[in-house]
């Protein structure tokens, strides 16, 4: 009873997954980010078996999380996708698999790439350039194989993602909320996607922020101690 | 008793000291010199062998190769490479060495294995090092006495220099060297070295400095193993090349260092299975 | 023989000394100083950095190392042994958070380290970890900072201000007689350059200096700053000695002007800031930091 | 009244003895009883006849691995708009994974002013509704005039009901015009009946409506509301393994339906993946400098 | 639906006349529903060396994962490239390693062993193993996948003896196509390998989509 999407832009990728949890016909909650942040350009959006998620997706993030101060950095959007599928793909022939499904959505700063990838509960991953889980995956599909072109602006990405979510909310009899996430070169943003503009709301936030690291800057270059942001190998816990 | 002996190897010294390791450096100040220089286009390594033997046969190994040929030119003794993208050279206990050379041959298909991409160069130093750290602290046995110089490529942090040695210390560097006559090369390295060397001058530091530091005034393919680390032309993919004798000699020539031919007896050209292919089967 | 002595590398002496430990100590007094001073609000880890060589990549000299996002670790003695212990800290605190989701806290992860530590001075064939580590930070959903110490011996110890390695009791010493409560976020890390100037001869450039201002917060201080840290901390001094050598020339004129024949050269030379021991000659073979 | 029920109500689990050939030989070939209504369906003399259909054919896909595959798989979809109804299905049925045609028809022609939809079992739909057919006629000639869609709709509706929980396989969308204009029924095996505007049916149904309902609106023009409905067929044919082949295109008008086209799936896709990218092109082009003018 | 049908895929490979030929198509499915139409299923070991791995999609990259890790190692230590036939027979004890819990593909292998001096002409080589690593080595064709039954009636329909690269290509193009025309979880596109002792010629093809 779940549904997510990922479609992959220009220079970004959208992640969105839908908030609800619960038990068999029962909802718990229509607030539960399923949403997990790997590190600082790369996510991902689970579903599944309750209980096995959330433990899924801890036990992931917690050793992107290790292998990233272990070594200073963090791992690339594809060396995580095959780390992740060969969990699964271990789990699925041990005695009490995991039965997450997941969509894993990155940014590779090293050739400013970004990455998607469909991974199943059996371990099978699929390299795309758009992608839907749970029921998503059976009616909004087409809305994107039509409404998606490569290289298309955040705009038109969030507008083929808005697109993908009204079909769900249209054709499921599940209602659901949902909540979206963007990776750039800059890192993880959440897209409200209420807002008339999410995009323009986003970059307007970038813009205060660089604005305001600029008078701290300017600031802090007319006394004798500079602050500009911090160096490795402190700066891992930036 | 003996066993008390055995498991006495690594212990500290009243002082602090870890006298097995320090004899481990000690035994390979004495080994042959390993040299590299860093550019921003690749690096370039080189190794002086100790000639065993006239009547050694090399007429089964194969010396040399480009991209895949690499992981077949095992023939050499003191350049290996490591993985798609490493190249070590090694200065020290031969045996001890190739043993070292497994584990990282070993430790980067792992890696691979896991993350389905080339193991980045300072993780794989960093592992083998881990290993020799705990050569020194566990009983019944001894350090490695074995010195590294690794060169290689990853996306994150381009070309890479470092060095390790028997305690499992590692470092980064620009240019540096070990085995024998390391503190004069060194200096000889730190006058010359510029930070925007290209890498035919990194080439040619490498073996000018080579060639001042060993005895032999005439360098040739025969006392020495050189190769280099480049990006491919096309394909931004790492590119090692271990030089095959009759190249090293041309390149020596070209720089007169030396390089002048003996008659060669039986340095296969390798078996000439079709070599263009370029790196697909061994990574990514 | 009996076995008991193939098992373990560290046994008692017959007058009850476990040498291999103290010998580790040893160890880590050959390495590099390190100090940690706690403020009221901050903690701060201050280091001293072998200067880069020329051709060396400084990206590769680490000293101060993250354990997590609000833990904090600088090392003396052994570099490689060092590593190794940090690895598994590393481990535990991503275990910690995975296992009951909270952080550890920082006495939890020293407490950690210092238990791998005494293991390693008690198991079969293993020789002690040859350093000492000062672990700080900030537990979560609290603001005061923590400075812990580990030696070899698995011994572990909270302090507001403490040092390690080279010449650590000297600067000890002077954390003892210059330190006081509450210091701000200035004061802590200008006490922190001071003591660490008083084994690093060659000042900033061979400083480093990481700052925990509270939960998750760090930051490394640029070159730059350091410098004008250092600077000020020399002028002051230049100002203290000026001041010094204006009082001993009025009492010396004083003096004499009352005897008039000389008691020359008795007070000169006021007490120099005591030379720690500045030898820094590491042995030739284990490298320390 | 109970009479006329006994007639047109199916002899259920065969009790009336097998039909025999002496039956064969009095009513002559076919199985309708002399009132036209259908005389006696074969049922298996089983306690259960849904168990023994499971059992042995993949018609409920509960048993997957039944021996006797039936044709099944489909895309099939109609909506209604100001001008008329557009009918649109594939013609790719399988058995397993084998693609056993490409050219079926799905689009069951049951007069010149009605036309079902098949989906689930190939023979139910083709039968019940050639029936219907035949129903619609006998209608036309008792009461001189053309029946309406609802009833037509309701005739179906409420035969198949009679075999509920047979077995009986068949999603269908009824389409025609009448006194009321366009008129669009879905009548399934269930017993379900429903008017509506826009209906999609069939394995690939779900990927039809993710293009279906992002497009319509009442106010398409005919080409328009065409190449909607040849687009949602062709992104069901692209994702849906048991979908494809061809599009089978009609439109519905006040006169009567017709047949629009038969198009090659395929080639249909690679049109809209071309023309994807020159729009594509002509944007970048258009963002980079406009339309170029000629400078002497 | 199987468990080997849940993803979809099928690979051939044919002989010919101092070449081979392998070719798989490209669909990733998610049972009925297409997933990505990138997914190859043939892999090179090395220039003159490909194998495909028709069958359960995370188990490819699984196999293919191991087979890469065994198969530079032996490069390694031996010093020399693989041979088809020994390739074939590590395929096989890996595949027998899972005995009791099988990776669920059907191996397919096309090559041509590098001359050696014991062995100057090598003869090109397809072979193909079950799940668990039982080996055939067929003199014409070998088929697997989904599409197994369609390409056995178009392969013995179209195959002959000594095709030179060129026909080959032809040939196994033509089979792939016609076969997962048939197929329902096959096809959205097929990449055809045509190996010979010094290239290797690797095209995509066109094919149906839907």
């Amino acid at each position: 009873m779940e549904c997510s999407f990922g479609i992959t832009g220009k220079d970004y990728v959208l992640l969105a997954s839908d908030m609800s949890a619960g038990r068999s016909i029962l909802q718990f909650k229509s607030d539960e980010n399923k949403i997990k942040e790997l590190g600082p350009h790369l996510a991902m959006a689970y579903g599944g078996e309750p209980g096995d998620t959330n433990n899924f997706a801890d036990y992931i993030e917690r050793n992107m999380r290790l292998y990233h101060i272990r070594h200073h950095h963090a791992l690339l959007p594809h060396a995580a996708s095959s780390w992740i599928r060969r969990s699964l793909a271990d789990s699925i022939r041990s005695r009490r698999p995991y039965s997450v499904n997941l969509l894993l959505a990155g940014f590779d700063t090293t050739d400013d790439t970004p990455h998607l990838y469909w991974i199943d509960y059996l371990g099978t991953k699929a390299v795309v350039p758009y992608a839907a889980h749970g029921m998503g995956m059976h009616v909004s599909l087409s809305t994107m194989d039509k409404y998606w072109h490569p290289n298309q602006d955040r705009r038109d990405g969030v507008d083929v993602l808005k697109k993908a979510i009204a079909e769900a909310q249209h054709r499921l009899s599940i209602k659901f909320t949902f909540n979206a996430i963007i990776i750039d070169k800059d890192g993880i943003h959440t897209v409200d996607l209420a807002a008339e503009d999410p995009i323009g709301k986003i970059e307007a936030e970038k813009a205060a922020k660089a604005e305001a690291e600029a008078a701290a800057a300017a600031a802090a270059a007319a006394p004798p101690a500079a602050a500009p942001e911090a160096s490795a190998p402190v700066a891992a816990a930036a | 008793m003996a066993r008390r002996y055995d498991s006495r190897t690594t212990i500290f010294s009243p002082e602090g000291r870890l006298f097995q390791v320090e004899y481990a450096m000690e035994a390979i100040s004495h080994a042959g010199t390993v040299l590299a220089v860093l550019s921003k286009e690749g690096i370039a390594i080189a190794a002086e062998k100790k000639v065993t033997g006239k009547l050694l046969d090399l007429s089964l190994t194969t010396v040399g190769g480009e991209g895949s040929e690499a992981w077949m030119a095992g023939g050499g003794e003191k350049i290996f490479l490591l993985n798609n993208n490493i190249l070590t050279g090694l200065a020290g206990i031969t045996s001890d060495a190739n043993s070292l050379v497994n584990f990282a041959r070993n430790s980067a298909q792992r890696h691979l294995y896991s993350y389905d991409e080339d193991i980045p160069v300072e993780m794989l130093v960093q592992r083998l090092c881990d290993m020799k750290q705990g050569y020194t602290q566990y009983g019944g046995l001894r350090p490695f006495g074995v010195s590294l110089i690794y060169v290689g490529w990853d996306p994150l942090h381009g070309f890479q220099l470092y060095q390790s040695d028997p305690s499992g210390n590692y470092s980064g560097w620009k240019a540096t060297c070990i085995g024998a006559n390391h503190s004069s090369a060194a200096s000889l390295l730190k006058q010359d070295y510029k930070d925007d060397i290209t890498l035919e001058e990194a080439k040619s530091l490498c073996l000018k400095t080579m060639s001042k530091t060993m005895d032999s005034t005439k360098l040739s393919s025969e006392k020495l193993e050189f190769a280099t680390m480049t990006l491919h032309a096309d394909t931004k993919q790492p590119l090692a090349k271990i030089y095959r004798p009759a190249e090293l000699d041309e390149l020596l020539q070209q720089l007169e260092l030396g390089g002048t031919k003996e008659e060669t007896v039986g340095v296969g050209e390798g078996t000439g299975g079709g070599g263009s292919g370029g790196n697909i089967a061994v990574s990514t | 023989m009996s076995r008991s002595y193939d098992r373990a590398l560290t046994v008692f002496s017959p007058d009850g000394h476990l040498f291999q430990v103290e010998y580790a100590l040893e160890a880590v007094r050959r390495g590099t100083a390190a100090v940690g001073v706690r403020g009221k609000s901050c903690v701060v880890l201050g280091v001293e950095k072998k200067s880069a060589l020329q051709l060396q990549d400084p990206r590769t000299v680490r000293k101060v190392a993250m354990l997590d996002d609000h833990i904090c670790v600088a090392f003396a003695g052994l570099t490689a042994d060092g590593r190794i212990l940090i690895d598994k800290a590393r481990v535990e605190c991503q275990s910690h958070r995975l296992t009951v989701e909270d952080p550890v806290t920082v006495e939890y992860i020293t407490k950690h380290v210092a238990g791998i530590q005494q293991k390693y001075t008690q198991s079969g064939g293993v020789r002690p970890f040859g350093i000492s580590t000062l672990i700080v930070g900030f537990d979560p959903n609290d603001t005061v900072p923590h400075l812990f110490m580990t030696e070899p011996s698995g011994i572990y110890s909270a302090w507001k201000a403490c040092a390690i390695g080279r010449a650590s009791k000297t600067v000890r010493e002077f954390l003892e007689k210059n330190y006081t409560e509450n210091l701000d976020r200035e004061l802590t890390i200008k006490l922190a350059v001071k003591s660490l100037l008083e084994v690093v001869q060659t000042g900033a450039k061979n400083i480093e200096i990481s700052v925990m201002e509270s939960y998750g917060v760090v930051r490394s201080l640029e070159q730059t700053e350091i410098e004008a840290i250092v600077s000020q901390i020399e002028s002051e001094k230049e100002a203290e000695a000026e001041r010094k050598r204006a009082r001993l020339a009025a009492t010396q004129a004083g003096q004499a002007s009352m005897f008039a024949s000389a008691l020359s050269a008795a007070g000169t030379g006021a007490a120099t800031p005591s030379q720690a021991d500045a030898s820094g000659a590491t042995g030739e073979g284990s490298d320390v930091q | 009244m109970d009479t006329l029920v006994a007639q047109l109500a199916p002899s259920r689990r065969g009790d009336e003895g097998s039909s025999s050939t002496a039956e064969w030989a009095n009513n002559g070939y076919g199985n309708l009883d002399a009132s036209g209504a259908v005389a006696g369906m074969d049922v298996p003399g089983v306690p259960d006849p849904l168990a023994f259909l499971s059992m042995h054919t993949d018609s409920m896909s509960t048993n997957p691995q039944a021996k006797i595959k039936l044709a099944h798989g489909t895309t099939t979809l109609a909506f209604r708009f100001k001008g008329g109804i557009i009918v649109a299905v594939d013609s790719r049925a399988t058995a397993g994974s084998y693609i056993a045609s490409g050219t079926v028809k799905k689009v069951i022609e049951i007069n010149p002013y009605l036309l079902g939809t098949m989906a689930g079992g190939a023979a139910d739909c083709q039968y019940w509704e050639t029936y219907l057919g035949m129903q619609c006629r006998l209608h036309e000639l008792r009461n001189k005039e053309r029946i309406s869609v609802a009833a037509a709709s309701k005739i179906l509706s409420n035969l198949v009901y009679q075999y509920k929980g047979m077995g009986l396989s068949m999603g269908t969308m009824i389409c025609g015009w009448d006194k009321t204009g366009p008129a669009l029924f879905y009548v399934d095996s269930d017993g379900q009946r429903l008017k509506g505007d826009l209906f999609s049916v069939g394995s690939g149904s779900t990927f039809a409506y993710g293009v279906l309902d992002q497009g319509y609106k009442w106010d398409l023009s005919d080409e328009e509301a065409q190449e909607l409905g040849r687009r949602s067929i062709v992104a069901a044919g692209h994702r849906d393994a048991y979908s494809g082949n061809t599009v089978n295109l009609f439109h519905v008008r006040e006169n009567g339906w017709e047949f629009i086209k038969n198009y090659d799936l395929s080639e249909l896709w690679y049109e809209y993946e071309e023309k994807k990218k020159a729009d594509l092109a002509a944007a970048s082009a258009a963002a980079a400098g406009g339309v170029p003018i000629d400078v002497e | 639906m199987s468990i080997q049908e849940y993803n979809g895929g099928s690979v051939v490979a044919m002989v010919g006349k101092d070449c081979v030929a392998i070719a798989c198509d490209l669909r990733l499915g998610n049972q009925a529903t297409g997933i990505a139409m990138n997914f190859e299923k043939v892999f090179p070991v090395n220039d003159t060396l490909y194998y495909g791995l028709p069958g359960l999609a995370t188990d490819v990259y699984t196999l293919r994962e191991q087979l890469r890790f065994r198969v530079n190692m032996y490069r390694m230590k031996e010093e020399r490239e693989i041979t088809p036939e020994t390739f074939t027979h590590l395929l096989s004890s890996t595949l027998y390693e899972k005995r009791f819990g099988p990776y669920f593909l059907e191996p397919v292998i096309a090559g041509i062993a590098p001359p050696t001096a014991a062995n100057p002409n090598p003869q090109p080589y397809v072979s193909t193993l079950d799940s668990i690593g039982c080996i055939t080595t067929p003199k014409d064709f070998a088929v697997a996948g989904t599409a197994t039954d369609k390409l056995y009636g178009a392969a013995e329909g179209l195959w002959e003896p000594d095709l030179e690269p060129e026909d080959l290509f032809e040939t196994i193009s033509q089979t792939l196509l016609n076969a997962v025309d048939r197929d329902a979880l096959s096809g959205w596109g097929a990449i055809v390998h045509v190996i010979t002792k010094d290239k290797v010629i690797t095209r995509t093809l066109r094919s149906r989509m839907d």
